[in-house]
């Protein structure tokens, strides 16, 4: 029992990091220009895409993980550059559409991309050592790249929070999300904030991209779609367009996420004579042994509920009323 | 004697296509057939996208999980006794014994029945939907009916009793033909247009033009638009009992966010708001994915149409972002008298500046 | 002054009592009272953010206060939404025009007289004569009520390419096309030099006289405010000042130090 | 110093300025009045480059800016202390005037804020607070020195006294005199006409966007029409 919970915690530790990642990228850009940039899990899937072909080509690990943070970091610019800047301001819906559209460029182009490189839709990513094995802690072992996974995260993140705390550029991004015209009146050159945000969102998402083709193991070019959605539901947990806010609702989503799986049949997990025989029918009714494949729809009604009423995220404080 | 002057151009309209479609039932080109009904289908759901978004403004991510209800259901009612029991075996005690499969003479009315019912369980549960979604606003709404669209898929996927869940459902009687998509597409597009041109889509329009005036005149916010996101959900479900019934077999992982971002561009391309620009934007998404397709088979580039179809929506969206007619309508009457525009029609957000 | 025409209603038109409302700490109105004289026009003046926009919010259903009572003939509204407060016969504009930019100036005031003439969805889906009949009557009605408003000239051009004017006198139009028994107008001659102000001010006699309303104006313009009022309240930081006639509320001591600037500057 | 001739804004079809011609001097306060919606506010948005002129000209010290990104103009020495105040409310006191000089040297930054925090110690006292969470005298104070922050040579302030108690009304024009008697050159928007044409040396009188009445503020002030449409006798 102990080793199973401890074994949840830490995968929900390790999820959470990721969504955390990917969140906080969201959460920037969101912030700024108020664009959902639905393309992001995408942005991180060519990120696992360049890592896989950098490692196939035999670079070292370092070397690989530079080629793939500069190739996205590229990426996320040219599509700010392209698509997002011409719309800049327009009707949210608009830019929410044109993110849809960047998303099947990136999809599309890495289909075309692996097909002219004679490799299949689906690949077997090439984990690197360091990231694949099992760690053991006492009775529980625990899978390296969830822990490594998990620490990286966390210091990742706090460099992060210092850039955008104690840098110029990073002061200024926040004066952007909070302000953008009395931002651009005090003398900040917006467009260049913009491309630095991009910049850094592709950043933070080609770690994830990373951590997640080594946890699964094999990717293809639709696997950004549940990370981005699991990356604006913890933004939206953590009040959309907080930086911090989204990394609570990042790992509360990621225990979250496990409550379903760890509940799911509980009552078989369980030894024998533990309990009474009605609270395990009890158990095994409330919590099927199913529950865990209908994970992402529980997630999604929780993310629902969120919106309808506590639109500010958990530690957002009462709706601002809207007035005409 | 007016209104038969009236609903002149509309027979005139309606009798060319009719000729059209019976010249190639009898060409028997069934490439041009196929291309035809999917034609069809497509024009469904992007009136009924056109009614739930781009009359209200409220944008629905969620209307291929209607569809997708919709085939599953209109599939499950139609199956054959015989079939039942051997192919799905767990069904529910009382789905078990209802087989809408019988025909009377050319007609198959159990299709029309089971068509119709799941229009309108599909109709109940995008009330309930939407009576908690519609009350969101922005890109909030678009997200939150999204999370709808991966729930109907999660469940799709874990109800095995039901839908066989991952399984491919097949074994559905190919019912629909080109009679029966383009009748439901007139009909798709008649609900359209006569909601657009009456005070239901008057008060859709305004509330998405401005919700604290629309407020300010007595019109409350939620009910237009569920009456637009329910009408909605009803012609998906028709598009995807046809969707069914046209390509006989099936998983849920065609009703996903690949065929919704279609529907999107289908939609966007014509002017969201516009129900002749509905079928304009298809037409041409169709036609253009239709020549990357083969473009695609013949240079072995596949990703390459995928492409070009988005460079293509961002343009549109950076260039024209109102689509190709924006709000405006074309008049049929223009259309067929090819008179010097003069009664260009108007309504609720198709004005054109003078 | 004209004699103010006299609306036979049971129970008072509009009484206000202790309202109040405030937004994270800072007080946007408090304690406002009224209880409104049929047939009157009602004029609110007071500084940029003296509370004069939020008492509109508030009367029409757009905001709801934080204490205090709104009742409409009698019955009790303080915490109806807008679109039941409109329809329960208070219209308004607002001071940064809000027009349906991409609809007919016809279509804009159409959707308002379609509230009090109704119709089924069905009959509106199959077209029926009912239906059209109902049709050509709301259109009609959005004519007239277009005409009434010197805009018949302009009825199929989009709200939005309309001048400025015209966009001012559309949300009129708009609002009374609703038949309200209470117009709120929010700075109705914002943006227009002094020709077109006084046409206004003619406009807005008119209009109460023609359809028995009764008028609550909320101004920056002290002359027009001035000219049509027959009672004035003064607002300075969310609380009421003064309230009185035109003659008294120019004299006050309080309103004079407030607003309309101090002695020293006469 | 700055010059507009003819300058024509539009939002769309709603032409807000109608060629408008204002110079502002070397060490002058000139003040811009007008009811709501007249322009007074498109006018001041069009110089710090936030709008684009649709016709006409704007000249800075001799160099054409109407075309020029907001940015630019700020670093040539234009500073524009907003309507509403705007300042940084999720950011400190201290945040917003670092942000506030931008443009400038971080080495200068800091001796710049110490500037602001002489002239207004209350600010000084509240650096570390989040600037939604001042009093709204202290945010249209904390608004002033985070637009001093760029060392401006022209500092454009829209409604300085909007929405404040009369003591801070009071306090905020002693400001402004202040800084002009320091040689500051102001543009100053404000509903407050009495004030602003206390403080200011000329003034101008927008209407519909037009430039209906121009001159010095003493004969403004006596000037009938302006007595009776915003001075209410």
């Amino acid at each position: 029992m102990d080793v199973y919970l401890i074994q949840q915690i830490v995968n929900a530790l390790s999820a959470g990091s990721l969504y955390a990642l990917m969140a906080v990228g969201l959460a920037l850009i969101f912030g700024i220009l108020r664009l959902i940039n639905f393309a992001h899990g995408d942005v991180m899937m060519v990120a696992a895409y360049i890592a896989a072909f950098s490692l196939f080509a035999g670079l070292p690990l370092p070397v690989a993980i530079v080629t793939m943070i500069a190739g996205t970091v590229l990426i996320g610019l040219a599509m700010e550059r392209i698509a997002y800047r011409p719309i800049r301001g327009g009707p949210e819906v608009a830019m929410l559409l044109t993110s849809f559209a960047v998303g099947q460029i990136l999809q599309n182009g890495t289909l075309l991309v692996t097909r002219l490189a004679s490799q299949p839709v689906q690949i077997a990513f090439p984990t690197p050592d360091v990231l694949s094995g099992v760690v053991a802690i006492g009775a529980v072992t625990i899978p390296r790249v969830n822990v490594i996974g998990f620490g990286s995260g966390v210091i990742i993140l706090a460099g992060v929070m210092l850039f955008l705390t104690r840098t110029r550029t990073g002061l200024s991004m926040h004066a952007a999300a909070d302000d953008l015209p009395a931002a651009q009146l005090v003398g900040i050159r917006v467009n260049w904030v913009v491309a630095a945000a991009f910049a850094l969102s592709a950043a933070l998402a080609s770690v994830a991209g990373l951590l997640y083709a080594s946890q699964a193991g094999q990717i293809n070019p639709f696997l950004g779609f549940s990370p981005v959605l699991k990356a604006f539901i913890a933004a939206v947990i953590g009040g959309f367009g907080s930086i911090s806010g989204a990394v609570v609702g990042a790992y509360a989503l990621g225990f979250l996420e496990v409550i379903p799986t760890a509940l799911g049949g509980i009552a078989d997990i369980l030894p024998p004579g533990a309990v009474s025989p009605e609270i395990h029918d009890l158990l095994a009714t409330v919590f099927p042994s199913a529950l865990g494949s209908y994970r992402d729809a529980i997630v999604f009604v929780f993310l629902i509920l969120m919106l309808l009423f506590r639109p500010n995220g958990i530690l957002g404080g009462r709706a601002r009323e809207d007035t005409p | 004697m007016r209104v038969l002057q009236m609903a002149r151009p509309t027979l005139i309209v309606l009798l060319a296509a009719s000729a059209a479609l019976a010249l190639l039932q009898l060409s028997g080109l069934a490439f041009w057939q196929g291309l035809a009904i999917n034609f069809a289908i497509f024009v469904i759901l992007v009136q009924a996208l056109n009614l739930a978004s781009g009359f209200t403004g409220v944008f629905s991510l969620g209307h291929i999980g209607f569809m997708a209800i919709g085939a599953y259901t209109s599939a499950i009612l139609t199956l054959p006794l015989a079939t039942k029991a051997e192919y799905l075996p767990n069904l529910p005690v009382w789905l078990e014994g209802v087989h809408l499969d019988m025909t009377v003479g050319p007609v198959p009315v159990g299709f029309v029945a089971a068509t119709l019912i799941a229009g309108a369980l599909v109709m109940v549960i995008a009330g309930l939907v939407g009576a908690v979604l519609m009350r969101l606003s922005g890109h909030f709404v678009a997200v939150a009916t999204l999370g709808f669209l991966v729930i109907v898929r999660v469940v799709l996927f874990n109800a095995d009793d039901i839908t066989r869940g991952s399984r491919t459902f097949s074994n559905v009687a190919p019912y629909t033909n080109l009679w029966w998509a383009w009748g439901w597409a007139a009909i798709a597009i008649y609900m359209a247009w006569r909601l657009k041109f009456s005070g239901y889509g008057r008060a859709m329009f305004a509330q998405k033009g401005d919700r604290w005036a629309a407020r300010s005149i007595g019109i409350s916010i939620l009910r237009p638009r569920l009456v637009a996101f329910v009408a909605g959900a009803f012609l998906s479900a028709v598009a995807g009992s046809l969707y069914a019934h046209f390509i006989t077999s099936f998983s849920p992982t065609v009703f996903y966010f690949d065929l919704t971002f279609r529907v999107i561009t289908m939609l966007v391309v014509g002017g969201m708001g516009s129900v002749s620009g509905a079928v304009i934007g298809t037409a041409i998404v169709l036609a253009l994915a239709e020549a990357l397709r083969r473009i695609e088979g013949a240079t072995l580039l596949y990703g390459l149409g995928g492409i070009l179809l988005a460079v293509f929506f961002i343009a549109v969206i950076i260039f024209r972002p109102s689509g190709i007619l924006g709000q405006r309508e074309i008049d049929l009457e223009q259309l067929v008298a090819w008179r010097p525009r003069r009664g260009r029609r108007r309504g609720p957000g198709s004005a054109t500046p003078d | 002054m004209t004699v103010a025409p006299v609306v036979d209603v049971g129970s008072p038109m509009l009484e206000i009592d202790g309202l109040t409302k405030r937004y994270s700490g800072l007080v946007a109105l408090s304690n406002y009272a009224l209880d409104l004289r049929p047939g009157s026009i009602h004029g609110v003046i007071g500084p940029n953010g003296a509370g004069k926009t939020t008492l509109f919010n508030l009367l029409s259903g757009m905001v709801r206060p934080t204490s205090g009572t709104i009742r409409l003939f009698g019955v009790d509204m303080t915490n109806s939404p807008a679109h039941d407060v409109a329809r329960a016969g208070v219209a308004r504009t607002f001071q940064n025009i809000r027009l349906f930019g991409d609809m007919s100036a016809l279509d804009n005031v159409k959707v308002a007289v379609q509230q009090r003439l109704p119709i089924g969805l069905a009959q509106s889906l199959l077209s029926t004569p009912a239906f059209r009949r109902r049709e050509h009557e709301i259109t009609e009605r959005a004519r007239e009520t277009l005409e009434r408003l010197g805009l018949a000239a302009v009825a199929s051009r989009p709200a939005s390419s309309l001048p400025y004017g015209d966009q001012r006198r559309l949300e009129i139009a708009r609002a009374v096309a609703t038949e309200p028994k209470i117009l709120l107008l929010d700075e109705p001659n914002a943006g227009m030099n002094p020709t077109e102000t006084a046409d206004l001010l003619d406009l807005i006699r008119r209009l109460r006289d023609d359809l028995d309303l009764t008028i609550i104006l909320v101004a920056h313009d002290i002359p027009l405010v001035m000219n049509l009022c027959d009672r004035i309240q003064v607002l300075n930081y969310g609380e009421l000042i003064a309230d009185g006639d035109p003659a008294m509320v120019r004299n006050n001591p309080d309103v004079i130090t407030a607003y309309l600037g101090q002695a020293s500057h006469a | 110093m700055l010059e507009l001739t003819g300058v024509h804004v539009a939002y769309g079809n709603i032409r807000a300025l109608q060629g408008i011609s204002i110079r502002v001097g070397a060490g002058e306060l000139v003040a811009l009045i007008g009811s709501n919606g007249a322009g007074k506010s498109t006018t001041l948005k069009a110089i710090s480059g936030l709008l684009r002129p649709s016709a006409g000209r704007i000249e800075f010290e001799g160099r054409d800016i109407s075309r020029a990104s907001t940015d630019v103009i700020v670093g040539l020495g234009i500073s524009h202390c907003p309507e509403g105040r705007r300042v940084f409310g999720r950011l400190t006191v201290r945040e917003n005037l670092l942000l506030g000089g931008i443009t400038r040297p971080i080495a200068e930054v800091r001796s710049d804020i110490e500037r602001v925090t002489t002239l207004f110690p209350r600010l000084g006292e509240r650096m570390t607070q989040l600037g939604g969470t001042l009093s709204g005298g202290e945010q249209q104070m904390l608004a002033i020195g985070r637009a001093l922050m760029s060392r401006p040579r022209l500092l454009i302030l829209d409604e300085p006294s909007l929405g404040l108690a009369p003591m801070m009304v009071e306090r905020i024009f002693e400001v402004i005199d202040d800084l002009k008697r320091g040689g500051l050159t102001m543009l100053l928007v404000e509903q407050n006409v009495h004030h602003a044409l206390d403080s200011a040396d000329r003034a101008y009188v927008l209407e519909s966007g037009l430039i209906t009445l121009e001159g010095p503020a003493d004969v403004l002030r006596r000037n009938p029409q302006v007595e009776h449409s915003y001075l209410g006798r």
